[in-house]
C-alpha cells in the first residue's frame, strides 16, 4: 500500500482533461494540476475572483497586487485572457459553463456528496469561499484527496459526518491509492496505485466494484 | 451627480453608526484600504460589513475589526493565514459572522443593484448554510431562496474614475466594485488616478457614473 | 381652455429635472424634453437598449446602425458615455437608479396607476418593450400626455380601463391643461394652462385639490 | 472550445425542428442577419424564438417569421412599423406570441446562464403580464416569480471575435449578445472580422470565450 505522490496523482488528473476544457482548480492540492497541463491542451484556467487564461504563479517582477488567483497568491495573465466581476465570475460557474472543477475534500460520501469546508469543530472558523458554488456548478466535479487521513479514517464513506458543501455533486475522485467513479447507486474503482481492489475494499466501508 | 473629493476623510464623512458598509477586495486586491482607514478615524460604530474576507494582517478591514467597530461580518471567507484580528473577535464572541456562500454573497449583492426582490440558487442547498431557508425543488433540483444584500454604503477601489465618476479596473481588482457600487445608497470610489470626461472609451466603462456618488484619488505608492 | 402645445409642455417637464439626474424618456412625445435640457444641465440620458450619455438624433454622417435610441432612431454618444449589455442596462432601471423616467401614456388613475402599453382590444397586437420596468424601477415617475383624448375622454381617471403597465407608479402627471401631483390619498393640481381649477374639475372625474 | 466556421451555413447546422432559438438585436442594431438567413436555408421548423422585437422588414428575422418557421415568439415588442410578416401571422393566428416585459425578459435569459432556479420581479406585479404567475409581497412590494429562459441556440452578432472566441462588441448593437450567448447551449456568433489572440484588451473583453461555440466572420458592407 503505498500509492503514488502528489505530483503523480496530479498528472493523473491533468490527462483525465479533455483539451480546449475550462477548469477550475481548488485552493490547495488541485493547483499542482495545471503543472501538468501543457499549453497546446488548449485548456483555459477560470479563477473564481474574475479571470478565465490565468498563468502560472508570478514571479519577481511579474509580481502585481492586482492579480491574484482565489488563494491570494499573485498569478500572470495568458494571451487571451478576460477578467470579469465577481458576479459574472460566479454566474461563469453557476451555470454551468466550467466542464471541470478540481476540489480538496475533507470527506466524500458514496452517493457524491462533499464535504470541504467546515471540520464543525466549535472553535474552527468556518470558510466556504466559491466551493459551494464550485461543486455544484461544474459539469464534473472531480476531488482529489489522500484516501486516508492522518489518523487512518477513510475519507471515501457511507455518508459524510462533516458540514456539506453539496449534495450528490461529486462525480470521481483522484485518492493516492485508487481513482474512484461516483456513479448513480454505485461507487466503481477505475484505477488502482500499488493496492489490489481487495485490500482497498477493505479500507472503506463503501461497497466498491471493479470497472 | 459625483462629487470628486479632496479627501478621504471628506469622502467617507456621514457614515453614521449601525451603517451597512460593503467594502470590495479580494484579500488585498482591490480593497480600498485608505477609505477604510478614513472610516476608522471617522468614528463610525457598530457597523454590519459586507465583504469577502474578514481582513488581513493589521491594516484595512483587518483595523476596523481589531478596533471593535464592526459588529457583524457578512462575507465568504473570514478565515486567513493573516485574520488574526477577526479571529480573536470571533472567538472571544464580540463579533457576529454571517457566513454566505461566495456566489450567493456576489448575486444577492447583484439583486440588490438590479432590483432583485429575491432568488432561488441551488448553492447551500443541503448544507448547513441553508439551515432556516425557505427551499424548493425547481426541475428537480434543490434551490434555496436567498435575498438582496442592500449597503448603506460601499467603498471601492477602482483603477481610474473620468470626471463624471465612470470607472474602470484592473485585473483581478474589479472583484466586488461594479456589484457593490450598485448595491449601495452612497457609493465612495478610491482610484489611482481620476481622468478628463473622454478618456475612457466608453466601450470599456465597467461602472457607469449613476452609481458613483463620490471619488477621491488615492495614488498608490506601489507600482501598477 | 387652450392648453399649451407640445413643446412648451415638454419645456415644463424639462424645468422640472434636476440638474444632474439620470433620465430616461419614453418613446414619442416624452422624447421632446431632450431638446430643453441645456447642456450645462448634466443631465444624462439612458437608453434602455443599453446606453448612457446619449446625444442627440444623429444626421447625414453621424448615422450608425449601431448607435439606435429606444425608438430605434440613430443618435449619437456625448462624452462620459458608456455601454451596456441589456441586462445591466434594465438593472440600471429596475435598481432604482435613474431619478426622472418620463412616459406617455393611455391613462393615469388618481393613486398613480399607469395605462400605456395596450388598448386591450382584440385586434391590437401588444406589445410592452421596458414601459412597465421603467415605471415601477425610476425614482420619480412622469407622465406626459394631452389630458383628453381624441373622443374628448379624460386620460386622469378614478379607475384606469385599459390593462395595467404598473400599480402606483406614476408621481406627476403633465398635460395641456395641467400639471397634477399624484399623492397618497389625493391629485393636487400644481399648475393650470389657460384653464381655471373648476372648469378643470369638470373635465376630470377625480376629486382635485388645489396646490 | 470555439470553431470557426467557414461559411454561415456551417455555424447554423445541425438546429433542429422544434428548438429554442435565441437571437440578439434590437430592431436592425445587432441583429445577425446573416446567421438567420442560413438558419432559414437549413430549413429547421416548428422554432420558438426569443428575440427582443419580431422582425423588420422582409430580412432577418422577418423572413424566418414570414416563411412559417416560427411556431412561437418570445419578445418585449412585436409591434413596430415595419413589423408586417409577424403582424400578419399573429392575426391568422398561425404564430404564438409570449409577450415578456423587456426587463423580465433580459433577466430571464441573464437567470439561465447563470445558474438562477427563479427570481420575484416587481416588474408585471399587478398587470395581464403576471396573470397566472406566482406572487408575493416582498417588503411591502408585490412581486412576480418569473423563471429561466434557456436556449438551446443562440444567434449572436458582434463586432470582433479573437481566435479562442473572445467578443467585443459595438455601441448599442451589444444589447442581447452577451446573455443570449451565456443562455444557450450553442452559441454561434457573427462577426465583422475575427483578430489574433492578444488583439482584444483583457478589460475589454464583454463575451468571454468560453461562452462562444461557433464564429464566422461576415464582414458588413454598410460603413460601422
Amino acid at each position: 500500500m503505498n500509492g503514488i505522490d502528489r505530483d503523480t496523482l496530479a498528472k493523473v488528473v491533468a490527462a483525465d482533461i479533455e483539451p480546449g476544457s475550462f477548469v477550475n482548480l481548488g485552493i490547495g492540492l488541485p493547483t499542482r494540476v495545471a503543472n501538468f497541463l501543457t499549453p497546446d491542451s488548449g485548456v483555459m484556467l477560470h479563477t473564481e475572483n474574475g479571470m478565465l487564461g490565468m498563468g502560472p504563479e508570478a514571479a519577481g517582477d511579474q509580481v502585481d497586487p492586482d492579480l491574484v488567483n482565489a488563494g491570494k497568491i499573485p498569478v500572470t495573465e495568458l494571451p487571451g485572457a478576460s477578467y470579469f466581476h465577481q458576479a459574472d465570475s460566479f454566474a461563469m460557474m453557476r451555470g454551468g459553463h466550467l466542464d471541470v472543477c478540481v476540489l480538496g475534500a475533507y470527506q466524500v460520501a458514496a452517493n457524491g456528496d462533499l464535504a470541504n469546508w467546515h471540520t464543525g469543530r466549535a472553535d474552527d472558523i468556518p470558510a466556504v469561499g466559491g466551493a459551494m458554488d464550485l461543486a455544484l456548478g461544474a459539469k464534473q466535479t472531480f476531488v482529489m484527496m489522500n484516501l486516508l487521513s492522518r489518523d487512518g479514517s477513510p475519507k471515501l464513506v457511507a455518508e459524510c459526518t462533516y458540514p456539506l458543501t453539496g449534495v450528490a455533486c461529486v462525480s470521481r475522485v483522484y485518492t493516492d491509492l485508487a481513482v474512484f467513479l461516483i456513479e448513480p447507486g454505485r461507487v466503481v474503482v477505475r484505477e488502482l496505485f500499488g493496492i489490489t481492489f481487495d485490500e482497498l475494499q477493505k479500507l472503506v466501508d463503501v461497497p466498491l466494484e471493479q470497472s | 451627480m459625483v462629487c470628486i473629493m479632496p479627501s478621504t476623510a471628506e469622502a467617507v464623512a456621514g457614515v453614521p453608526d449601525g451603517a451597512v458598509v460593503l467594502i470590495g477586495g479580494f484579500g488585498s486586491a482591490g480593497q480600498p484600504v485608505e477609505l477604510i482607514e478614513a472610516l476608522l478615524d471617522g468614528g463610525a460604530r457598530e457597523l454590519t460589513v459586507v465583504s469577502n474576507n474578514a481582513g488581513n494582517g493589521d491594516s484595512g478591514l483587518a483595523a476596523l475589526i481589531r478596533d471593535g467597530r464592526v459588529r457583524k461580518m457578512v462575507c465568504s471567507f473570514p478565515r486567513q493565514s493573516d485574520s488574526w484580528h477577526f479571529d480573536a473577535k470571533y472567538r472571544a464572541g464580540s463579533i457576529e459572522l454571517e457566513l454566505v456562500p461566495q456566489g450567493n454573497l456576489a448575486e444577492r449583492i447583484r439583486a440588490a443593484g438590479a432590483g432583485i426582490g429575491a432568488f432561488f440558487t441551488p448553492t447551500g442547498f443541503g448544507t448547513p448554510l441553508a439551515e432556516g431557508k425557505e427551499t424548493r425543488m425547481i426541475d428537480g433540483r434543490g434551490h434555496v431562496l436567498e435575498y438582496p444584500i442592500h449597503g448603506d454604503v460601499a467603498l471601492v477601489a477602482a483603477y481610474q474614475a473620468d470626471q463624471l465618476g465612470n470607472l474602470v479596473y484592473r485585473k483581478t481588482a474589479r472583484n466586488f466594485g461594479p456589484i457593490m457600487a450598485a448595491a449601495a445608497k452612497t457609493t465612495v470610489v478610491q482610484v489611482d488616478s481620476v481622468v478628463p470626461v473622454g478618456a475612457i472609451d466608453p466601450e470599456n466603462v465597467i461602472t457607469p457614473c449613476l452609481y458613483v456618488d463620490r471619488v477621491v484619488a488615492v495614488p498608490r505608492t506601489v507600482a501598477a
